[in-house]
């Protein structure tokens, strides 16, 4: 048992890390007593140690903590975009007004690192304990952030709100995973899948009644309906980083922990039959996920194109994108499984740019609001040419990186022969047009008041931070050679053969 | 007469709905919170009765402690944020803070 | 395959990436050289032009193309994307290739030509140059793409970064209901491509090159029907998914011809957008549909072109008439010109409905000259606006004495645009009667189509007599005749016109051998 | 001589053109505007062309013919190539001198005519553009390349007859004569694409040997006949597309008299000649039927004009359905004699009015001139004889054509028998008519009392440039110059020149048709000659005579007699009301439909793009976005229906944190059932 925990230890050197540096970064907080870089730069370096101790978990393959965690490409990868995210955010947290000007010191950095913590277990948890309780951790420190402007209303409504949508949702699934405990006799899912597998339950209204209520738990996390309601409030109410936060790194683990649980528990003996999932007949969830991610899509962007502050608008747009995301679990095989992580990659970039341009403006004119951003486009060219980008990204134009995930996720679809529910997408990406151009129109095609024409000044490091991301943007847009390998890599979960 | 796991589990069951209710009905932050512990506890009988019942060892009271934990961590974050809440808006009621909606 | 470099990049490559080299310069531009931007860009464009004259030179019309690799000219082939299945048979492989034939010859000159003419236009711009000559280029960049682009995926790029700058360029440069009229354009397109790249990835997971045995977007490999597995979804033996995929690429196609009901976007777009670009719109942008059409409905679903003959001819009768009517109802000089592209494009697709040699070849020549003598009719608006800023047909009269160069310019163009014997419309539209008499599945509705000639006719005779003819009202003594500038860049189009009209074989010989070589092709001899 | 015919045609081709050029681009330059640079050229080219006929009487017919352009080879059509290329026959070396020399006249009589005008270069430019599209119309060989020089003249004539664009008769005019000459065109067109698809080349060589080798046949080639007809009937102004040339007047009168007279308007009569071997018996009998009926029509409404060109232009209607239907009943030679004796008395009578309108200060009205003999004799003497000559008098030109053609429709209607004597009953009670208002006109103008004094006082005979030209139109009027025996042409140079050629379709019959074998018809052409001649004289003699007593001598109260057959004067003066019939019925038609298609486009096709924006406002009445929406394309339909349910989602966040627990609740239920539905 010892031995074993111990051994365990060596596939959980990332975590281990990122909890060391957590530790580090509270104390460094408690020494200087006042806002500094210092702390993030700590922080920092600890998430690229513990990305690169991920890095090296490149070719295990393993479990870990008798069946609680694995280790295996498709951890790693979502450890990487953790990662990336999560320093990409301590960063734009650097620039955020909002950030700088609250009451507390320093707490931000160690509060997203902890969060950065409970996504990782959620990306390689295998167990549904585990899953819940890592997920709670990637819960309540959002939680905690949203709320991290004290003196905010909107701040602290957008926590409260969260906190008790979130732990109804929680409550659900952890009630669903009761029964599936006492369905099936087990936590573990390979074992799960082993059950099932043998026992033939056709749609047992049981077995339905779980999945329905697990699904609750995952697919708040990513906000996808009808479970996405605290969505807009949420992020429109947090500060923007947190905002970014949640839109990529949690949703992000979502997905994870979302693709994991269907692409294992519910898999034939966890075959796969040339690429293509065996699922065990009776429980055909994929069927749900297209309710979902239809459902996520039309909502989504039909609501953002009534959306005046883009804030809230990028929020209902993230709920569509996730919708985008999940279409490729639809198809069910392992081609779905790389569109997604491409899509995933993808939207990192695009949305924390948008995210990050968001913050330059709002430091800038106090608003959110499109009607602020009127011929900002003659104030700020730079950012808002950045800006052009993402977007256009965001709705898919191609020689971007968005339409690179597009173009795989359709290609699954089609591959499998599944043309209306492209042609669904499709046409909802096109009404995303929309609202994305919307932006582009008041900052170029509409003139600045008269008076306000002095350009805006921004500092270098937050030129090189947009570039950082625009520049992603358009490159693997044109050459996406590598996103498609990683993801092609990483597609390979442990235990599915 | 004897009590059998379904019993155990129509009490869960009903416990999950009290605690649902209480969440949708009640105005108070506080007790929305309280019905979460309820479905929080629905969830733990439920994984108890049918470790108890079905010869599964102890899986079931352990994740039910693992729950219970969680609970209170939730709990205390909870009772932060609606403290906040309070300085914010000067009450608990839950439905005046509505200022974010389309 | 003919290959011809220059500094060891090919021509094509130049020809594309020229414009894009020269938004580079324009944005290295200091802010002191700001007057000299529209020379730049005009330098730039008449590079293009100059390469397109190279090209001209060197071009062999006796190779045929189409659907044999070694028929093409001026060939770039690079892998772009290459990536080896590592999970699933979905190995990408996208390259970059480019190339001419008959089909895409004229319109690579068109593109040179009316590019180059729209730079001088543009001149009449003031605000903010910069921004909009490097939307422009971008803009011609985008175009001569899609001409030369041989790989379905590196054309639907093209296709779709064109959007952007026009969308700006509308948007930002245009008239009252600019913003209105650039959202419309951009989404019909989008909604459009929508469809286009279902086609396109559909076919890529139904085909498997003979030679290698990959998947492929190479659209000359596309067009060998050994490409497709009998059991893949468009296979040959899958006639229902390939008819529907035919319909849908003619829907995204259509939209930018614009074919009846699509074409709604056009008239907003072109009173909206400045001179220049309405000039750019009508001259190339349309014809971007119709080669589409030709290059990959017509070459890859010949079963569907035969299939949907019938229904098509009818479409661009209901173009030809209907745009006819609604010009002659036009109170707005730059809208009624507007339809009688929309009447005149119809005459494209009736040519191409025909799928006989004689029609095609009209409808390729057509493209040409509706590019050449509409341009001269749009820049005519556009030195009518710049004086009078007004375009109400019924503003106007007597010009004829006022502005006798002017009017002597818009003669010409506006004869050429009734297909008037002489002048290069007249040709290409002859053509596309008897093709389309030809082909007797669609003869009584081209029979019925002549009627366009008619109705064309009386409202381009109806604006002369508004416009021209008649007293000059007292308000309109200011006005000036037409200058040297606006000259530059009217005569040279004219010019060709008539050049075309007197000696047609210029252009056709250029395109016969393939248009031969396509017809043959799409009734399935060869 | 072979040069003559090879390489002079070219010449004379681009001589005008080269004038056009010249005066278009450089004639303001030039001194006096260029009018003698245009003249003199003009008159060159009538040597020539005088030239390139006597070559061609001598070295005899010669075609040349070059490769235009070539669609290379298919399946569909097989080789494709067009041709382009010239030949010099009879009617080609006729029609060559014919135009020139009116031509190079009317260049002359317009010099003074035209003088002062502000657009007088313009005017000579366009006369150039006009000559050379007609030679080209006549010299072509290739009846695509007819049909391009054929809408090359109409766009000359477009340009002419609207020559004084500043007042609005003259643009209507123009816009009219171009729209109908177009309708006239298009079924020419299509008679060529039947023609090409069937044949495959479109030489006139190709065609007849294509015809005689049955490529061609039966109906279609009935068909294709009478669609070439059409563009005859456009530019020949023949019933029912006849109503543009009196309007064409409104144009500059040399220009009437050289194109509207003369030269183009004959177009049609030479495609008819040109073609007249290939037409199918029912197609002849078409011809002649629609021919002789706008003889009749015209005539009737030339009695009661009162405008000079008016009277003139219906006449000129009426004898080109005479030709039409001379070539109809088979006199094909009969009737290009008649063309080329009406272009130059015609042109005559053109000029002369041109002449007395000058004379008068553009008055045009008849019943303000009378008695202008004493002050413009030669004008009168001209006009005269050129009156004779259409009223077919003998001893005049106008007698021996005329009179050949009444003697075919005789001949006609004897082989025929039945309805067919219609046709020579109307074309004698024509040639009644023609001599009645021909008088008419003759004596209200020139006999009798001045009508309107002051204008009778200032008007005056007209300079040399202009009597010149009439004069030596007169003299051509004169019968000597075709055949030296005055009652009949047959052994005359022309008749001998002109053969009557054989049809293709020789010997069969149609509907009320029978073509007979060329020597069989001539056999009757004999026998009806005598009687014809007799029957004309006497009847062309009691028009003359009733004209007198009516409008000379006053033995008959015109008015009276006006006012007796009010209903039918009306009708006649009011030309049948044709333009009242078109305008109210075609015309209006189109523009009402041209209007509602356009309201169709803005409100329904983009309508059902745009979505009822209704539809949207409703919704944005509390939201208050709808500009910003509107401006954003959402009143697309799609736009519309995202609108629409946008809103309806929305509903859902109302911001109360427990609705969205509720909803949570609802929607696990809601997946519940769905999942156990799947």
């Amino acid at each position: 048992m010892l031995e074993q925990t111990l051994n365990s230890l060596k596939s959980f050197i990332p975590e281990t890390v990122l909890i060391v540096s957590l530790i580090v970064c509270i104390i460094l907080d408690l020494i200087l007593r006042k806002k500094s870089a210092i702390v993030s730069v700590a922080g920092i370096i600890g998430i690229i140690i513990s990305a690169y101790f991920a890095w090296m978990q490149l070719d295990m393959k393993g479990i870990a903590f008798s069946g609680m965690i694995v280790v295996d490409p498709y951890s790693v990868f979502f450890k990487m975009i953790f990662a990336l995210s999560t320093i990409i955010i301590i960063i734009f947290a650097l620039f955020s007004k909002e950030i700088f000007e609250s009451t507390h010191k320093n707490e931000h950095v160690y509060l997203m690192i902890s969060l950065a913590l409970g996504a990782n277990l959620m990306a390689s948890s295998v167990n549904l304990l585990m899953m819940y309780l890592s997920l709670e951790t990637v819960s309540i420190t959002s939680y905690i952030l949203s709320g991290y402007n004290k003196k905010v209303k909107r701040s602290s409504e957008s926590a409260m709100k969260y906190v008790i949508y979130g732990a109804a949702s929680s409550g659900i699934m952890i009630y669903g995973i009761s029964l599936l405990y006492g369905f099936t006799g087990s936590m573990n899912i390979f074992e799960i899948s082993m059950f099932l597998s043998k026992a033939n339950l056709a749609s047992s209204p049981l077995m339905v009644l779980c999945i329905v209520m697990i699904l609750a738990g995952f697919g708040y996390k990513i906000s996808s309906v009808p479970f996405h309601f605290w969505t807009p409030d949420v992020y429109e109410g947090a500060p923007i980083p947190v905002t970014a936060f949640l839109a990529v790194t949690s949703s992000a683990a979502g997905f994870a922990v979302l693709i994991r649980f269907f692409a294992t528990t519910f898999l034939q003996n966890g075959m796969i039959l040339n690429g293509n999932f065996g699922i065990i007949p009776g429980v055909n969830w994929p069927e749900i996920i297209i309710v979902l991610s239809v459902a996520s899509m039309i909502l989504g962007n039909f609501v953002a194109v009534w959306q005046t502050s883009v804030k809230r608008m990028l929020a209902y747009s993230s709920i569509a994108q996730g919708g985008y995301i999940m279409l490729g679990l639809v198809v069910a095989n392992q081609q779905g499984i790389t569109a997604m992580l491409i899509y995933l990659m993808a939207y990192l970039f695009m949305n924390l740019g948008a995210f990050f341009v968001l913050i330059l403006i709002s430091n800038k004119l106090d608003t959110d609001e499109l009607i602020g951003m009127k011929g900002l486009g003659y104030k700020a060219p730079v950012i808002c040419i950045a800006m052009a980008v993402f977007m256009l990204a965001l709705s898919g134009i191609p020689s971007t990186i968005g339409f690179v995930g597009k173009f795989y996720l359709f290609s699954a679809l089609i591959h499998s022969n599944m043309f209306w529910l492209a042609l669904v997408a499709l046409m909802n990406s096109v009404v995303s047009l929309f609202f994305y151009i919307k932006v582009l129109k008041y900052m170029f095609l509409m003139k600045p008041d008269e008076g306000d024409t002095q350009k805006l000044k921004f500092s270098p490091g937050a030129y090189i931070m947009l570039f950082a991301l625009a520049i992603p943007t358009m490159f693997f847009g044109l050459y996406f050679t590598p996103l498609v390998r990683i993801a092609e890599f990483s597609a390979t979960m442990f235990g599915i053969k | 007469m004897e009590i059998g796991l379904n019993h155990y589990l129509v009490l869960g069951a009903v416990l999950f709905g009290l605690g649902l209710f209480a969440m949708i009905s009640r105005r108070n932050a506080i007790l929305v919170l309280m019905g979460i512990e309820l479905i929080l506890n629905a969830a733990n009988i439920n994984l108890v009765a049918f470790s108890r019942y079905c010869g599964l060892g102890v899986n079931g009271q352990v994740v039910s402690i693992f729950v219970i934990i969680l609970a209170v961590a939730e709990a205390a974050v909870a009772l932060g944020i609606v403290l906040n809440l309070y300085n914010n808006f000067a009450s608990v009621d839950i439905d005046e803070a509505n200022t974010m909606k389309d | 395959m003919i290959e011809f470099k220059l500094l060891g990049i090919g021509i094509l490559t130049w020809m594309v990436f020229l414009p894009i080299l020269g938004m580079v310069v324009l944005l290295l531009m200091p802010k002191s050289a700001e007057k000299y931007i529209k020379y730049v860009a005009v330098g730039f464009t008449s590079l293009l032009l100059v390469l397109a004259a190279v090209l001209l030179a060197v071009y062999d019309p006796s190779k045929a193309g189409v659907n044999t690799l070694s028929g093409f000219q001026f060939v770039e082939k690079l892998t772009w994307i290459d990536i080896p299945a590592y999970l699933f048979d979905g190995r990408i492989k996208i390259e970059y290739f480019l190339g001419v034939d008959g089909i895409s010859f004229p319109m690579v000159l068109l593109t040179a030509l009316i590019s180059f003419v729209g730079a001088i236009a543009s001149f009449s711009v003031k605000r903010n140059e910069k921004g909009y000559y490097v939307m422009y280029l971008f803009l011609v960049t985008g175009m001569m793409g899609v001409f030369v682009a041989l790989d379905f995926f590196l054309f639907f790029v093209f296709w779709e970064i064109m959007l952007l700058p026009m969308y700006f360029l509308i948007g930002i440069w245009g008239g009252e209901r600019r913003e209105y009229a650039a959202i419309k354009f951009f989404l019909y397109t989008l909604f459009g491509s929508a469809f286009i790249l279902l086609v396109m990835i559909g076919l890529y997971f139904s085909s498997k090159d003979p030679e290698t045995g990959l998947r492929t977007f190479n659209m000359i490999t596309l067009m060998d029907p050994r490409t497709f597995a009998p059991d893949s979804i468009f296979g040959v033996l899958n006639v229902t998914w390939r008819l529907i995929a035919f319909a849908a690429l003619f829907v995204g196609f259509a939209i930018k011809v614009p074919a009846f009901p699509f074409h709604t976007w056009l008239p907003d777009a072109h009173v909206e957008a400045p001179t220049a670009i309405s000039v750019i719109l009508a001259g190339v942008l349309l014809k971007m549909g119709t080669y589409g059409m030709l290059r990959i409905s017509w070459s890859i679903f010949p079963d569907g072109a035969r299939y949907f003959m019938v229904p098509i001819a009818i479409i661009a009768a209901i173009n030809i008439i209907y745009g006819a009517l609604c010009a002659m109802a036009q109170k707005d000089f730059k809208k009624l010109i507007a339809y009688s592209s929309i009447s005149h494009m119809g005459y494209v697709l009736l040519g191409m409905a025909s799928c006989t040699q004689i029609g095609i070849n009209g409808a390729i020549f057509q493209m040409f000259n509706h590019g050449t003598i509409t341009a001269v009719l749009f820049l005519s608006v556009g030195v009518i606006y710049d004086r009078a800023h007004t375009r109400g047909l019924n503003d106007f009269g007597g010009l004829a004495n006022k502005m006798p160069k002017y009017f002597a310019v818009i003669m010409v163009a506006m004869f050429a645009s009734i297909g008037l014997p002489g002048l290069s419309a007249f040709i290409s539209e002859t053509f596309i009667f008897l093709g389309g008499f030809k082909n007797e599945f669609i003869r009584v509705i081209a029979i019925i189509s002549t009627l366009g000639i008619i109705l064309n006719a009386a409202y381009i005779l109806w604006t002369i007599q508004r416009l021209f003819l008649g007293t000059l009202p007292e308000k309109w003594n200011i006005l000036t005749d037409i200058n040297a500038r606006e000259l530059i860049s009217t005569v040279p189009l004219l010019v060709i016109v008539i050049f075309l009209g007197i000696f047609p074989s210029f252009m056709i010989n250029l395109m016969t051998t393939s248009v031969n070589q396509l017809v043959n092709f799409i009734w399935g001899i060869n | 001589m072979e040069f003559a015919l090879q390489k002079l045609p070219v010449l004379v081709l681009l001589i005008p053109m080269l004038s056009f050029l010249v005066l278009a681009f450089f004639g303001k330059r030039l001194p006096r505007g260029g009018d003698w640079f245009g003249t003199s050229l003009l008159f060159i080219n009538l040597a020539i062309s005088g030239f390139i006929l006597i070559a061609f009487g001598v070295a005899g017919r010669y075609e040349l013919n070059l490769e235009w352009f070539n669609l290379g080879n298919n399946n569909v059509l097989g080789l494709t190539k067009f041709f382009a290329g010239f030949q010099i026959d009879e009617l080609t070396a006729i029609m060559l001198v014919v135009v020139n020399a009116i031509s190079a006249f009317v260049h002359l009589f317009s010099i003074k005519y035209m003088e002062g005008d502000t657009k007088y270069t313009r005017y000579y430019a366009f006369l150039g553009l006009f000559t050379f599209s007609m030679l080209g119309l006549v010299l072509t060989n290739n009846i695509l390349l007819m049909y391009v020089f054929w809408e090359l003249v109409g766009l000359s004539s477009y340009l002419l007859i609207g020559f004084w664009y500043e007042k609005k008769a003259p643009q209507e005019a123009a816009k009219k004569a171009f729209l109908v000459n177009r309708i006239g065109d298009v079924g020419f067109f299509l008679g060529i694409s039947v023609l090409f698809l069937t044949i495959g080349s479109l030489t006139f060589t190709d065609i007849f040997a294509g015809v005689a080798a049955g490529k061609l046949a039966g109906g279609t080639l009935t068909a294709a006949g009478l669609l070439l007809f059409c563009g005859a009937v456009g530019k020949s102004a023949q019933f029912p597309l006849h109503v543009w040339l009196p309007d064409a007047m409104e144009g500059p009168t040399p220009v009437s008299a050289l194109i509207h007279a003369a030269t183009m308007v004959a177009a049609g009569v030479y495609l008819v000649a040109r073609i007249f071997v290939i037409l199918s018996a029912d197609a002849l009998t078409v011809v002649t039927f629609i021919g002789i009926i706008t003889a009749f029509i015209s005539a009737t409404i030339a009695l009661t004009q009162n405008d000079i060109k008016k009277v003139l232009a219906y006449s000129t209607i009426s004898q080109l359905g005479y030709m039409i239907m001379a070539i109809g009943v088979g006199a094909y030679s009969f009737g290009f004699f008649h063309l080329v004796t009406h272009a130059f008395f015609k042109a005559c009578l053109f000029l002369t009015a041109g002449s007395v309108i000058y004379g008068m200060h553009h008055i045009q009205d008849i019943r303000e001139m009378g008695g202008l003999r004493k002050k413009m004799p030669i004008t009168f003497y001209t006009f005269l004889m050129a009156t004779l000559a259409i009223s077919g008098v003998p001893l005049t030109s106008g007698f021996l054509s005329k009179d050949a053609i009444l003697s075919a429709t005789l001949a006609f209607a004897g082989v025929n028998g039945g309805v067919t004597y219609i046709v020579p009953i109307l074309a004698f009670g024509v040639a009644g008519l023609t001599a009645f208002y021909m008088f008419r006109l003759l004596i209200i103008t020139f006999l009798g009392e001045p009508k309107n004094q002051e204008k009778y006082d200032h008007c005056h005979e007209s300079p040399w440039q202009m009597t010149i030209p009439l004069i030596s139109l007169a003299v051509l009027s004169f019968f000597g110059f075709f055949s030296l025996n005055p009652l009949s042409a047959d052994h005359g140079w022309f008749l001998s020149m002109v053969k009557m050629p054989e049809s293709i379709l020789a010997g069969t019959k149609g509907a009320f048709y029978h073509i007979l074998p060329l020597e069989e018809f001539t056999e009757h052409l004999h026998h009806a000659h005598t009687t014809a001649m007799i029957l004309s004289l006497l009847i062309s003699g009691i028009g003359i005579l009733t004209a007198f007593v009516f409008y000379y001598w006053k033995k008959v109260n015109v008015d009276k007699l006006t006012d007796s057959i009010k209903p039918l004067y009306n009708f006649s003066l009011n030309k049948w009301y044709f333009d009242e019939l078109y305008d109210k019925t075609a015309v209006a038609f189109t523009m009402s439909l041209s209007r509602l298609s356009s309201w169709f486009d803005a409100k329904v096709v983009d309508g059902v793009v745009n979505g009822s924006a209704s539809f949207t406002r409703v919704f944005s009445k509390y939201t208050g976005l709808f500009d910003n929406i509107f401006v954003d394309g959402l009143v697309n339909l799609m736009g519309g229906l995202v609108g629409a349910f946008g809103l309806l989602f929305r509903k859902f966040q109302t911001g109360k944190i427990q609705t969205y627990i509720a909803f949570l609740v609802f929607g696990i239920i809601i997946l519940y059932f769905v999942f156990r539905a799947m």
